[in-house]
């Protein structure tokens, strides 16, 4: 509803001038809405005199019952930051729709964003700090919450305090190191389950940044090893309207997406050729097309030819299992259509050798010079304390480690939910035991909540003050703001900020006391820095309110200098995998869309949004390809048991053509022990199996590298799934049609 | 050949006889009662269950939104028919065999349809809203829409059980007045004396008598043709492949024909025990009753390929997907028991040997109507299963016990309305029973070289 | 009254509607869908679960064929034997077409489904008696019937669920038939506020929910017989005559081919909502 | 001058017709053949020999409830269809025609049978009050003629009555 | 035996003239008053004091003074308390008057007044009061009160409003099925909508 957007636009600028405190008429009203609703069309409802009609005590010119009025703030459903807009009613929050002023995700949103409601009203939320008294937890009220920690804290000798968080920005990650300095221990430990981390470290190395900025909509040729950047990759909704620029430009000329996998993946499934590779070989694949652009006539450099020179065509083509001529067709592509972009994947970075991988398709990048076309510079951030401090699996077996030799004695954790999504031989849980004192902050009992000495419950994103600055920024860069879309559901809980900031008043009582909540705090902040936030020429208030109604700080930043590039000398790629006669499969545990690592596993729309590829609904599966399955003897249904060296996991089979014969692959964020009535006993926790190998230069988890065998289990089921019989066959009815680019002319499209 | 019936049977043995029956049956009467209401017991809980919880309990899904309650309906209706050609066609032919059986056949008619209707309600997501399917006048202007086949469905139905059961009476009124001249005391006096009207067989009643029931039988003949034919274009008028059949209501009259005239023979072979009416439902009756079923099931075998025909040969590929799914896909072995039951079997009352021997007919006679049901279930679930749109296909959805329960209690149901008639009114029809004798003796002495039936 | 009322109109209400001689006069509301921009993530289906109240029945209704998704994604594959799908797949958002002469309207024996004058097919549920003929002769199978009673079953609105609930539209007990509404609770608002200002509805003013939440904006919604509207240059450029059963284009044989089409459009239920084909490049 | 009422059971139908014949011929005070009701367990069309043929109306009323069916539908449906919110419905017109004439149909027939039967219990004159003079016998196996006489022409009846081996004579009691 | 004749005639008189009852029986039933039940307020707004006419001692304020929703949105809403406030407290003189004196107390506690909703309808229809107040007061010119007044009745003359009509389906349609003028000045008249969904949602 364009237009009653900007109508809302208008009036919260209109609020702004009479500029009141927000919160008052944040309260949920028993209109007769959604309550009655629920009484849905049966004969009749009528009741007079038995609804109540409220209106505000006090109330602001925008607010009109039954009309929707919407807010802006961020989403916290992944990293990706996107501007959310709240619809709000009578005080409580219906939907959540893009924000237009975002440059991120300009009004668009993903699936798992708008479950963000249901992350807000979920039944399963904790409503007030629970303190563990045996195996169970009971309730206590914040003072005492505060001064247990207070006074653990106190006890212990700083070193042995450490924090495990999540991506953490923004003031909230201000506040975290202000607390820490005041401990004066320096452990923090940001961990992300499932992130790019050898390709950042591969980028920084070709070209001194650790995520350039992509640019899908210029590029005329996308190679895609395995980023599914329309799925769970970096920022999905960005990359997909970059990824609809580029597939029908305003000249007419569609851009061609090639994708490299062993695992189909949603941008797989939307590529114009999807080429399935040998796990692990994207590398030599990548050098390969060095090499037969080279022999095209395209100029490289010595040093480069040289380290090329040996992957042939047919080397490579034996090695990868991707035909020559697909080699040969898409070097031609390369050459033919510039600038193209070259992206490394989840796929590529997940083997002992990923590092190489990401080095050889950097290179494959230089090589088709579209460094500073495709890939560029991103702007610098102004503020580099509240810059993301992003994550990596690395942390997590470190703490693991020290938690192990008795190093930690009070762990706070917010924001991960690591003894879910680390891997089997982690010991994590073992290793926690050792731990004294646990504080979790969350929103659900999760599996690690239920190890915590202390759980605090947190506001939901909905509820909560926040800033943050997302990785990946696609223009300039930006502060993104979260701010309450409605009063909070339960008095018990609070906001991660305002947790902090308790704790620093314990600290450092002087400087923090006479902020007396973190919303105080953060418009202080904010507003003390509004010269280099913009608003040099605004009043306060102006100024606080703007960035309010708009949700978003645009911040000036010029672009950093993309210095530094792959040399060729030090590349080598291993030749591909020896066969293991008794775990002959690789694993391929896949990320997917909405269930990312697990963390929205208790919302049920996203539980009962089908797998765009395989639409099952409510449980994991094992993909495998139907020539595998024929092998093992395994129709779809069958309950299989995947076995590597470190575990193994029991799931029913689903014959899938998108995937290597030599690869099988289960998705994360299934398998929930804890955490609620949605997420609990649903599927298996892929996790729980990996094996313990690492790259052997960033020291990652090599999340591609585990090797098992699949048995079947015996019994069989009926998968749950939204396909039907037909199973995805068409029948020779005209309903979905496909077409050779050739044969229309996108320019004259409308 | 021998005779439909004794000639010189006395009238008043014939009064005795049937009267008999309203007084004491054999005891098995009562066995048959009791289970007969112990099935409608089922039913009743298993409505009560899916009334509550949702039509899921019934295991329909957003494909298989129609399921076994609407081929049991189907079936029911066509099993009315059967009644209206015994007394209607057969009355209009002069073919007086007819005379002793057609009363318990338009008695089955009518309680056939009782049943059907149940199935039409209990069918409905909100049984409780059901009156929004009369046209009645109401404040909202809301009228149902005439152009739903289910709105017809209701004003056929209505129209032929209200006329059918007018039938029945009408046709009673002299046996009424015969039960309260012979029957002297108690509430079975009472409503004898009220339901015949003080008949009193005088001329100018019979003459109008012979009219009104000329007239009747002639409207009740188009009446059951256009009920089934509306019936079937439920399907007709839809576009599921499988159902926009052209042929499909001449297909559904003569599969409803047929079902009648088997469930026929089986109340037939029922009541003769039952009321021990050998002297009445004689066994060339039954071999004239066999032979006429056997020639309607040759018509419906007939239609039934004239069905697959205009399919396979039609240019219409989905149509043609459908067909081969039924005779292939899970449906199969039904599909297949549908064609051996309604075709293959009745090929056997062909033969002489088989037309008279009771046992095998009463087996027979109920495995055609398990034919013809299946017939209808293989007309609806099929065309779910595997419709127009792939995507939406659901081969394994297969209807529950509360489903089952409901057909299985429908009849009970049945049973017990018919039942409780043979015992309250004479299920023989007396006065046609002695008019019958009558025109045989005077045919004998008029034209001594006519014998046997006419 | 009425017979009066029967002898004066009797023309009008003789008239076919639309595909004869009776044109949509202020609204008509159709959609377009490029499957080539569509990536088949899901969100469309997400939003509309958001928007329309669209109960969560849960793994065991889900496996019965129960589920409620007005907005589903088909995804197709290309079933020639190739050893890999190594062209993707096919994406299909299927919702209800709306269709100009809907083979569900005359069936309803209550008249609870009709055709507004905006060329909506409308679904009145306090009207419906449940007898899921509609479903039946719908050859796309997009109504979603209530099978079970889910206000009141748990964990489809476990407090404090049911406050998401979106006021502006009923929520349906058990025994009712529901379907996509192209979102009419918006339209109604948007068509009231034209109103207010004495004029009709803008292009874009109105959103559907998944269009407005679509990442790569495949979907276009609006108003056929506003000539500023998008989805009415689309399907004139496409070629696709909403009251056709047979596109004139389809017979003709160029090089250059138009991606419009609608489905099934061969039963002649003039379907409101185009579909654009998909593309794969030619030469890799 | 009072009039009586005379019932005679006969065996066989031939002798109650051979009887009647006599009745008409014979000349006899107060009795007029009209009068004449005969009464049988079965119909016997053959007595309009000797009783001439009397009308049957039935039909009239047949016609008329066919058509004020039929007619009543159609306006009925129509002006529904006409009032019901003129709502449209796939794409077909507000009211059209096959389906109404289907409906119009099954009322042409509803409305025969109803008025057929309405006209059958005028013209047979049910529900009718039991005449004095009744035998069940009349209901079982034999032929009854109920006559109307002058007191004088009893004796002339019975007479004739016996000649044709009448098995028993009812006489109704002198008032 | 012509009383057949007579009979046929006499039926074919009662067939007809129930035919055209039929036919005619579909008109609304109810647009009677109805009255509904007494609703129990947290306390006794009188109406007839603020909306009154001046002769029987009321203020005669405009309806959409306090109720200013109307015309924006499809519920009239109920005003804040700040806008009671805005008023009263100017007015000293029944400041102590004990209606007034809870008003207060709620003011001082920021709490919103629990009023009970008096027209109800059933939660499957979209009653819009924007479009009819746009139609009948600023198209129109009809009076507020008129306007109003048509579907809650004479609220100027009560205390505690009561439902006076029977806000049924039928009682909406008698209306929308009248010719309305489309303005003020024009004669061109239309009828409400009669599609299903302008209404139902």
């Amino acid at each position: 509803m364009a237009r009653s957007q900007d109508k809302d636009f208008q009036e919260v600028s209109a609020m702004i001038e009479n500029g009141f405190n927000r919160r008052n008429f944040l309260k949920v009203l028993g209109w007769g809405g959604a309550t009655v609703a629920l009484s849905g069309c049966g004969n009749t409802s009528v009741e007079d005199g038995r609804e109540f009609v409220t209106s505000y005590a006090e109330t602001a010119d925008y607010i009109i019952p039954s009309i929707g009025t919407y807010f802006n703030s961020t989403c916290a459903q992944c990293d990706a930051g996107c501007g959310i807009m709240g619809r709000v009613r009578e005080g409580r929050v219906l939907k959540l729709e893009g924000n237009p002023e975002s440059p991120i995700n300009n009004g668009k949103m993903c699936g798992l964003g708008q479950a963000g409601v249901q992350a807000h009203y979920n039944p399963d939320r904790i409503r007030e700090p629970l303190l563990r008294n045996g195996d169970r937890g009971e309730a206590i009220t914040w003072e005492k919450a505060l001064e247990l920690i207070n006074e653990k804290v106190g006890s212990v000798n700083p070193e042995n305090v450490a924090f495990l968080t999540g991506v953490v920005s923004g003031h909230v990650k201000a506040l975290l190191n202000n607390y820490l300095d005041a401990l004066g221990s320096g452990h923090h430990y940001v961990y992300e389950a499932v992130a790019p981390s050898v390709v950042r470290a591969s980028n920084k190395k070709a070209y001194g940044v650790e995520m350039p900025r992509l640019s899908l909509d210029k590029a005329k040729v996308i190679v895609s090893f395995g980023a599914d950047f329309l799925g769970a990759w970096v920022s999905p909704v960005h990359f997909s309207q970059q990824y609809a620029r580029f597939r029908k430009p305003d000249n007419g000329e569609r851009g061609v997406l090639v994708q490299v996998e062993s695992k189909m993946t949603l941008t797989g499934a939307n590529a114009d050729r999807w080429l399935a590779i040998r796990p692990g070989t994207e590398g030599i694949l990548a050098l390969g097309l060095i090499n037969s652009l080279a022999a095209a006539g395209l100029p490289v450099s010595e040093d480069v030819a040289a380290a090329v020179g040996e992957y042939t065509s047919d080397r490579v083509s034996k090695d990868t299992g991707v035909s020559a001529e697909h080699i040969g067709k898409l070097a031609a592509l390369l050459k033919e259509r510039s600038p193209s972009l070259v992206i490394a994947g989840s796929a590529a970075e997940g083997y002992a050798h990923g590092s190489q991988n990401a080095a050889a398709i950097a290179l494959l990048n230089q090589v088709l010079g579209n460094v500073g076309q495709t890939v560029e510079a991103p702007s610098s951030v102004p503020f580099p304390q509240m810059a993301p401090s992003t994550g990596n699996s690395f942390a997590l077996q470190s703490l693991s480690d020290d938690m192990a030799q008795d190093k930690v004695k009070v762990l706070f954790s917010y924001g991960a939910n690591p003894v879910f999504t680390a891997p089997a031989f982690f010991k994590l849980k073992e290793n926690l035991k050792k731990v004294p004192f646990k504080v979790v902050f969350a929103h659900y009992m999760d599996e690690t909540a239920v190890e915590a000495d202390l759980v605090l419950p947190l506001n939901s994103a909905l509820e909560d003050w926040a800033t943050l600055m997302p990785e990946y920024i696609a223009e300039g860069a930006q502060l993104n703001i979260r701010q309450p879309l409605m009063e909070k559901m339960y008095p018990g809980t609070l906001g991660v900020g305002d947790i902090l900031l308790a704790m620093l008043k314990q600290r450092r009582p002087d400087e923090y006391n006479d902020y007396e909540d973190f919303y105080s705090y953060l418009r202080s902040a904010m507003v003390s820095n509004k010269d280099a936030l913009g608003g040099a020429d605004e009043d306060d208030d102006t100024f606080w309110e703007t960035a309010l109604s708009h949700g978003v700080v645009k911040l000036v930043g010029e672009p950093v200098d993309m210095t530094g590039s792959m040399s060729a000398a030090a590349l080598v790629v291993p030749a591909p995998f020896a066969e293991d006669a008794t775990y002959p499969l690789h694993l391929i545990p896949a990320v997917s869309a909405s269930m990312r690592d697990g963390r929205n596993a208790n919302e049920p729309w996203l539980q009962e949004s089908p797998d765009p590829l395989t639409t099952i609904v409510w449980d994991s599966w094992v993909e495998m390809h139907p020539k595998t399955a024929a092998k093992l003897g395994i129709v779809e249904g069958d309950i299989v048991e995947v076995a590597s060296k470190s575990g193994a996991i029991k799931a029913q089979a689903y014959l899938f053509p998108g995937i290597h014969p030599d690869v099988v692959s289960v998705p994360l964020g299934y398998g929930h022990e804890a955490m609620g009535r949605y997420a609990k006993g649903v599927g298996a926790n892929a996790f729980s199996i990996l094996d313990p190998v690492f790259d052997n230069e960033t020291g990652e988890l090599a999340m591609h590298e585990t090797r098992v065998k699949v048995t079947k289990a015996g019994q069989r089921v009926i998968i749950v799934k939204d396909e039907g019989p037909a199973g995805g066959s068409q029948m020779g009815r005209r309903i979905a049609l496909r077409i050779p680019s050739n044969k229309v002319n996108l320019s004259e499209e409308v | 050949m021998e005779k439909d019936i004794r000639e010189d049977i006395a009238w008043a043995q014939i009064n005795k006889d049937v009267l008999k029956s309203l007084e004491s049956p054999r005891r098995i009467y009562w066995v048959i009662l009791l289970i007969a209401i112990a099935m409608v017991g089922v039913a009743v809980g298993c409505e009560i269950y899916q009334y509550q919880t949702g039509m899921g309990v019934a295991n329909k899904n957003n494909s298989h939104v129609w399921s076994l309650y609407i081929a049991t309906f189907i079936f029911w209706i066509g099993m009315s028919h059967s009644g209206t050609l015994l007394s209607a066609i057969l009355h209009l032919m002069h073919a007086d065999w007819r005379k002793p059986i057609y009363r318990f056949a338009e008695a089955m008619t009518t309680f056939s349809l009782m049943t059907a209707g149940l199935f039409v309600m209990v069918h409905l997501g909100r049984l409780w809203q059901v009156y929004y399917v009369m046209p009645y006048p109401n404040e909202r202007w809301a009228w149902p829409n005439f152009q739903s086949p289910l709105v017809w469905d209701m004003f056929a139905i209505a129209t032929y059980l209200s006329s059918s059961v007018l039938f029945l009476y009408v046709g009673m009124i002299p046996d009424l007045a015969i039960c309260r001249d012979n029957i002297h005391a108690g509430w079975r006096k009472k409503l004898y004396t009220i339901m015949s009207l003080g008949w009193e067989g005088t001329d100018r009643q019979w003459r109008n008598f012979r009219m009104t029931y000329l007239t009747i039988a002639c409207f009740l003949i188009p009446l059951a043709v256009s009920v089934h034919s509306i019936v079937a274009s439920d399907f007709a008028m839809s576009n599921m492949p499988g159902w926009h059949v052209t042929s499909f209501p001449p297909y559904f009259v003569a599969g409803a024909l047929y079902s009648g005239c088997a469930a026929i023979i089986t109340l037939f072979i029922i009541l003769r025990y039952v009321f021990r009416f050998e002297e009445y439902m004689t066994l060339p009756i039954m071999k004239k009753l066999v032979r006429l079923t056997f020639a309607i099931a040759m018509v419906w075998t007939y239609l039934n390929l004239i069905e697959f025909a205009s399919v396979w040969y039609g240019h219409d590929q989905t149509a043609k997907d459908q067909l081969i799914f039924k005779a292939t896909g899970p449906y199969a072995p039904y599909f297949w028991a549908m064609i051996f039951f309604g075709s293959i079997l009745p090929l056997m009352l062909a033969f002489k040997r088989f037309q008279t021997h009771l046992p095998i007919l009463f087996v027979v006679s109920i495995l055609l109507n398990v034919g013809m049901w299946l017939e209808r279930w293989m007309i609806i679930s099929p065309s779910f299963a595997h419709g127009h749109y792939p995507w939406a296909w659901d081969h394994d959805q297969w209807p529950s016990l509360i489903q089952w329960g409901m057909v299985f209690g429908s009849f009970g149901w049945f049973t017990l309305l018919f039942m409780v008639f043979c015992k309250v009114f004479p299920s023989v029809s007396m006065y046609e029973v002695k008019e019958m004798v009558y025109h045989r003796t005077l045919a004998q002495k008029h034209k001594p070289a006519v014998k046997g039936d006419y | 009254m009425s017979i009066t009322n029967l002898l004066e109109n009797w023309s009008d209400f003789r008239h076919q509607h639309p595909s004869e001689d009776r044109p949509h006069l202020e609204y008509k509301w159709a959609m377009s869908i490029d499957l080539d921009s569509c990536t088949g993530c899901n969100a469309c289906s997400v939003a509309c679960y958001a928007e329309n109240n669209l109960p969560v029945v849960g793994k065991e209704k889900f496996a019965h064929g129960h589920s409620h998704h007005w907005m589903r994604i088909e995804r197709y594959w290309d079933n020639d034997g190739r050893e890999f799908a190594d062209q993707g797949a096919q994406f299909l958002p299927m919702l209800c077409q709306h269709c100009e002469s809907a083979p569900c309207e005359t069936v309803c024996p209550v008249g609870a489904t009709n055709h507004t004058a905006d060329g909506l097919n409308s679904q009145v549920y306090n009207r419906c008696v449940g007898s899921r003929y509609c479903n039946a002769n719908c050859p796309y199978k997009v109504r979603y019937f209530n099978w079970y009673d889910y206000p009141t079953t748990d964990n489809v609105w476990p407090a404090p669920m049911e406050q998401q609930l979106n006021p502006d539209v009923t929520v349906r007990g058990k025994g009712v038939m529901e379907k996509c509404t192209f979102c009419v609770q918006r339209l109604t608002v948007a068509k009231s506020d034209a109103r207010t200002q004495g004029r009709l509805v803008l292009d874009g003013e109105v959103q559907t929910a998944c269009q407005q939440v679509c990442p790569t904006g495949a979907i276009t919604f609006g108003n056929l017989v506003d000539p500023l509207a998008k989805v009415g240059k689309q399907w004139m450029q496409q070629q696709v005559d909403l009251n056709k059963d047979k596109q004139a284009k389809d017979a003709a044989e160029e090089a250059v081919k138009l991606r419009g089409y609608r489905i099934l459009e061969e039963l002649r239920t003039y379907p409101s909502v185009m579909y654009l084909e998909q593309l794969r490049e030619s030469d890799i | 001058m009072s009039t009586r009422h005379l019932l005679a059971l006969f065996n066989d139908f031939d002798e109650a017709v051979a009887a009647i014949a006599d009745l008409r011929a014979a000349n006899i005070k107060g009795f007029d053949i009209d009068d004449l009701i005969l009464k049988s367990p079965i119909e016997h069309p053959e007595v309009e020999k000797v009783l001439g043929d009397k009308p049957v109306n039935v039909q009239w009323f047949t016609l008329v409830g066919a058509t004020m069916g039929g007619l009543l539908a159609f306006i009925l449906v129509s002006a529904a269809q006409g009032n019901f919110f003129a709502q449209l419905k796939g794409g077909k017109p507000i009211i059209p025609l096959p389906p109404n004439f289907i409906l119009t149909y099954e009322m042409f027939i509803l409305g025969g049978v109803f008025i057929t039967i309405l006209g059958f219990l005028i013209c047979a004159g049910l529900p009718a009050k039991r005449s004095p003079l009744y035998s069940v016998k009349v209901s079982e196996d034999q032929i009854g003629i109920l006559v109307k006489g002058d007191e004088s022409a009893v004796a002339a009846f019975k007479a004739i009555f016996t000649k044709h081996k009448a098995l028993e004579i009812q006489e109704e009691a002198a008032k | 035996m012509y009383s057949f004749l007579r009979l046929s005639v006499l039926l074919v008189g009662l067939v007809v003239s129930a035919g055209s009852y039929a036919v005619k029986a579909a008109q609304p039933l109810t647009t009677a008053d109805d009255l509904g039940p007494n609703v129990e307020q947290p306390f006794e707004f009188p109406h007839d004091r603020h909306a009154g006419d001046a002769a029987d001692g009321g203020m005669e304020i405009n309806c959409m003074y306090c109720h200013t929703y109307a015309r924006r949105s499809i519920v009239a809403g109920i005003p804040p308390v700040q806008k009671c406030i805005g008023c009263h407290q100017n007015i000293e003189s029944v400041r102590e008057a004990p209606r007034i004196k809870k008003l207060f107390e709620y003011w001082d506690a920021k709490k919103a007044i629990p009023w009970k909703k008096v027209h109800d309808l059933p939660d499957f229809v979209r009653f819009n009061h924007e479009r009819h107040i746009q139609r009948f007061v600023f198209a129109q010119g009809k009076p507020v009160q008129e306007a109003c007044g048509y579907c809650h009745g004479d609220v100027k003359k009560m205390t505690v409003a009561r439902r006076q009509k029977p806000l049924s389906m039928g009682w909406c349609r008698s209306c929308h099925m009248k010719d309305h003028r489309i303005d003020a000045t024009s004669t061109k008249t239309s009828q409400g909508p009669n599609d299903c969904w302008q209404c139902h949602k």
